[in-house]
């Protein structure tokens, strides 16, 4: 496989039955044609891990491709509830362990530093703990005092979403960065769909802004439009109205499957989904340019 | 004097707590109007942080979620969530928090877990999110809910945030930086702890009672022994915290 | 005192005698004209952090304002030896603490995150531990394996120059990034020196550079030139010149003597120093621009 | 034959050692010229990281110390000091790096800290910066030094970097990631560890001799059974070599 190639085979060639998978992305950046297309391929028994599930994994797992998720909060933000998450965790399809989203992100970190853990300060809430033995403690050899520890995650694959990377895999990102970085440095293999790829010499004009190196990627997939319904800060929107419309399609089985149907298993890829989204949908997500002022790195 | 919602109503509340200079870790919704009211009037120095690590936002539209694009647009600053949970966070610069939940009890513990067992669950809700660290470590925080009995039962079913656990001294043994709950802004009045951490009735809207306000609570709840009155919402204060939210998105009655 | 002040009255704010002071910096962007002030108002017992002492904490313990160093790498970069700081070691006149890098800068992360210690993994070269209590041992409560522990830095006072802030004391920095951010965090107080002055809203139009907020900044000074004979990306190079000539002036204490004479106390402040190197040191270290691609944010 | 000097013959010698695709922990000087001369030879796709933070440097004029602007402008990627030791380093994508050191020792083991007693010290130097997290998390590791008697003692003042320890199979126990030394190229050959971890002379430059190692060595050096001799250097790749280094600044006799 080349390094720059299609998401479908990305997905063929790095993703299997049974992987831990980070998808990474805190509100932003959510690589939604990824999960798609893993539904698409029928991967099974993956351990879905992420701080916010969010409605990509909500499709995964309606999708029938996990048999485990971690996670930090497992809402529809500003929605409410992921509804095909609970269903399967109520009807004893799904494990689940849980976390906060500093311990969750604290895991991660410590799989990017190459730490077989981090600590974390006491929260006094000692319930979570009760329900989930990877929160352990240790004294802290210089007060005596305790400190909470989470053991490193490292997750077979990581799937980031970038606003742009060379053919190299070299990625750039702004806006909000969630995980984005600690879950491609914790991971085995990375994957990495982005909005545009572009010449090194644009990466090699704002070396700070790259966040990812290319050394450390496994596939680089051209996807636009990557993260609808999440956003991709500067090049579309986030799509509110399919948040909403997520919560009746998830509370209705037969529904949810129609979707599934229509959506997923009935394209193609992300240019099918784009393009069936309609002309309306993408004025409605569309955004006016607003530039960074550059800076000088000068010719040294 | 105006007709005014509840929602309105305890965000101007809550908007009375927050002091100028404070850092606020603010979600969306109404604690995010309550700091944009506060910035509006007394408070012109809080600085806002979104716990997706946005720092002094300037959005040009109503925030519907914490990871609004809106909030990055124009922003002073924005990072990481490791960073936002490390540097900010557990380093003690948040003055403030504000926390949701579907339980809240006696001693302020808040529960955003699971209503029933754990294992198998009557309502599984979304879990901690920031909720664990943010009740540990900033100076104080705050909530605000409707005040309904299910909402206030005598010991949470799962306790996602400390508040004073079993009681004030509990919280102090073990260690946690911050000063727990301060106030629960209600529709009805304000509960804030007394000195055994206790949650008390201190003050009343205008109109409501200590019986109701005892009638919606799930434990023998006590009055303090001066207990007041809330200044009513100002022309003033409805008019710049309509102008934040003109769909009322949030601060219809339903809000 | 206003936050955007002078650096002479930001210096007589902030720092007092007995402080702890990391003035941050690898390599680039060391605030050598806050040493120079430093100096210049005596102050006297300062514990000086820094992963690399440099110039700036050789001059500083040249002019009698160090009881202690810590550091982690103590040479003059690319040159040789920091002879001033030797001198004192070898008199006995100057206390040290010495790290490796990692653990040097392990120590202000841990400060900066507000932990009590940070984990590292074993290096197996033990000798300095043993001349350091500070490096403890902790057992992996995971795999049962052993790790490495250093504990929390937290100085009194942080100086971190950057390339623009606002008046506000929102910072943006760009280039080699060392320890800047972390040292900020870690401080009790917060001195900022910035090339430039720049209105909020260029910070605003690029919130991912912004690395230190001006909410836990105490004191904006406008030094332009403040890095030499370190640089500024983009806005003056390296005088490699410097650095060998130190060398020899640090030789010899006679010579050193009249160095801090001309060059420190017989100057008012960094404007003073920069018409005083003239106008050929001036063409030598300027750099021609080269700018940054810009980020597209859009107006969402 | 070209005449070449003791820089260019080791430069030269370390660079044949590094393989495409290596990820390489690099300072400026010999180890600088030898990756770049490598990538310009059989190991285009060597990745460069400064320990300054920057991936994929570009310079546009010979970097003079790690932390020289000309690194940054045009490079791939620059992060913090933290990152680059926690994220890249002590992650294990580390495959190469180089250590310099004023001893090494008959097990590997390098001394950057002090010569003499640590407190009261004969010579100061800098101290271990990253090597002591290199020696331990890169792959493998190589020195480019010298052959002289008072820089390969019998064992070191103090241990800055851990080679061997006092034996392969210590570090083995030690449970370092890192395969530690795998060459030490000098200007009469190059230095191997043996199965035991002690560094044996495994091959000789064009006219150097195993007796004028011996001399130069302060441990009963041994030799490996097959003795091999060095490639005397190519036309191609001194022509390389001095186009990096034109004003000969590290590859001059004295350099």
């Amino acid at each position: 496989m080349a390094k720059l190639t299609s998401l479908r085979e990305a997905v063929t060639s790095l993703i299997r039955d049974g992987d831990c998978v980070y998808a990474a992305g805190f509100t932003h950046l959510i690589p939604f044609a990824a999960g798609h297309e893993i539904i698409r391929q029928q991967r099974r028994n993956l351990i879905l891990a992420r701080a916010t599930p969010d409605l990509i994994y909500d499709q995964m797992i309606a999708g029938g491709c996990a048999r485990k998720v971690i996670f930090s909060y497992a809402g529809n933000p500003g929605v409410g509830l992921l509804k095909a998450m609970r269903a399967a965790i109520e009807a004893g399809r799904l494990e689940w362990e849980e976390y906060s989203h500093f311990s969750m992100i604290s895991r991660l970190t410590a799989g990017a530093a190459g730490l077989p853990f981090l600590p974390m300060n006491p929260t006094a809430a000692e319930d979570l703990a009760k329900v989930n033995p990877n929160f352990k403690r240790l004294t802290d050899p210089y007060s005596g005092r305790e400190v909470i520890t989470v053991p490193a995650l490292n997750p077979d694959v990581a799937i980031v979403h970038v606003q742009r990377a060379d053919a190299d895999g070299n990625c750039q990102l702004w806006g909000i960065l969630g995980e984005q970085r600690e879950a491609a440095f914790a991971a085995d293999r990375v994957l990495i769909t982005a909005e545009e790829i572009v010449d090194a010499a644009v990466i090699r004009s704002d070396p700070n802004r790259t966040l990812i190196p290319g050394f450390i990627v496994d596939a680089v997939c051209h996807v636009p439009h990557c993260a609808h319904p999440s956003y991709s800060q500067g090049y579309y929107d986030r799509d509110n109205t399919f948040y909403l419309e997520w919560d009746k399609i998830s509370s209705d089985p037969e529904r949810l499957k129609a979707w599934l149907d229509e959506w997923v298993y009935g394209l193609d890829d992300r240019e099918a989904y784009w393009q069936k989204l309609g002309p309306e949908t993408h004025r409605r997500l569309q955004v006016e340019p607003r530039w960074s002022e550059p800076v000088n790195y000068g010719k040294h | 004097m105006d007709t005014f919602t509840a929602p309105e109503l305890m965000t101007i509340n809550a908007a009375r707590m927050l002091r100028d200079g404070d850092v606020v870790f603010v979600g969306v919704g109404l604690p995010n109007l309550a700091c944009n009211l506060a910035r509006r009037t007394h408070a012109p120095n809080l600085v806002m942080i979104y716990e997706s690590g946005v720092i002094g936002a300037q959005p040009a539209r109503l925030p519907l979620s914490i990871g609004d694009p809106s909030l990055v647009s124009g922003a002073l600053s924005v990072c990481s969530m490791y960073d936002i949970f490390a540097f900010y966070l557990q380093r003690g610069l948040i003055s403030v928090g504000f926390m949701g939940g579907a339980q809240i009890d006696r001693f302020g513990n808040v529960n955003a877990t699971v209503i029933g067992d754990y294992h198998k669950p009557k309502v599984r809700l979304p879990g901690s999110g920031g909720a664990m660290e943010i009740a540990a470590w900033a100076d104080r925080w705050f909530i605000i809910t409707p005040h309904q009995k299910r909402r206030f039962p005598e010991k949470v079913d799962f306790c996602t945030s400390a508040g004073f656990l079993s009681g004030r001294s509990q919280r102090t043994q073990s260690g946690v930086r911050g000063g727990g709950p301060q106030a629960v802004v209600t529709d009805l009045g304000i509960l804030e702890p007394d000195e055994t951490g206790e949650l008390v009735l201190t003050q009343l809207h205008p109109g409501a009672t200590a019986e109701q306000a005892q009638q919606n609570t799930g434990w023998a709840l006590r009055t303090a022994p001066q207990l007041k009155n809330t200044d009513p919402p100002t022309v003033e204060e409805l008019a710049l915290l309509r102008d934040l939210d003109p769909q009322r998105i949030y601060l219809s009655s339903a809000g």
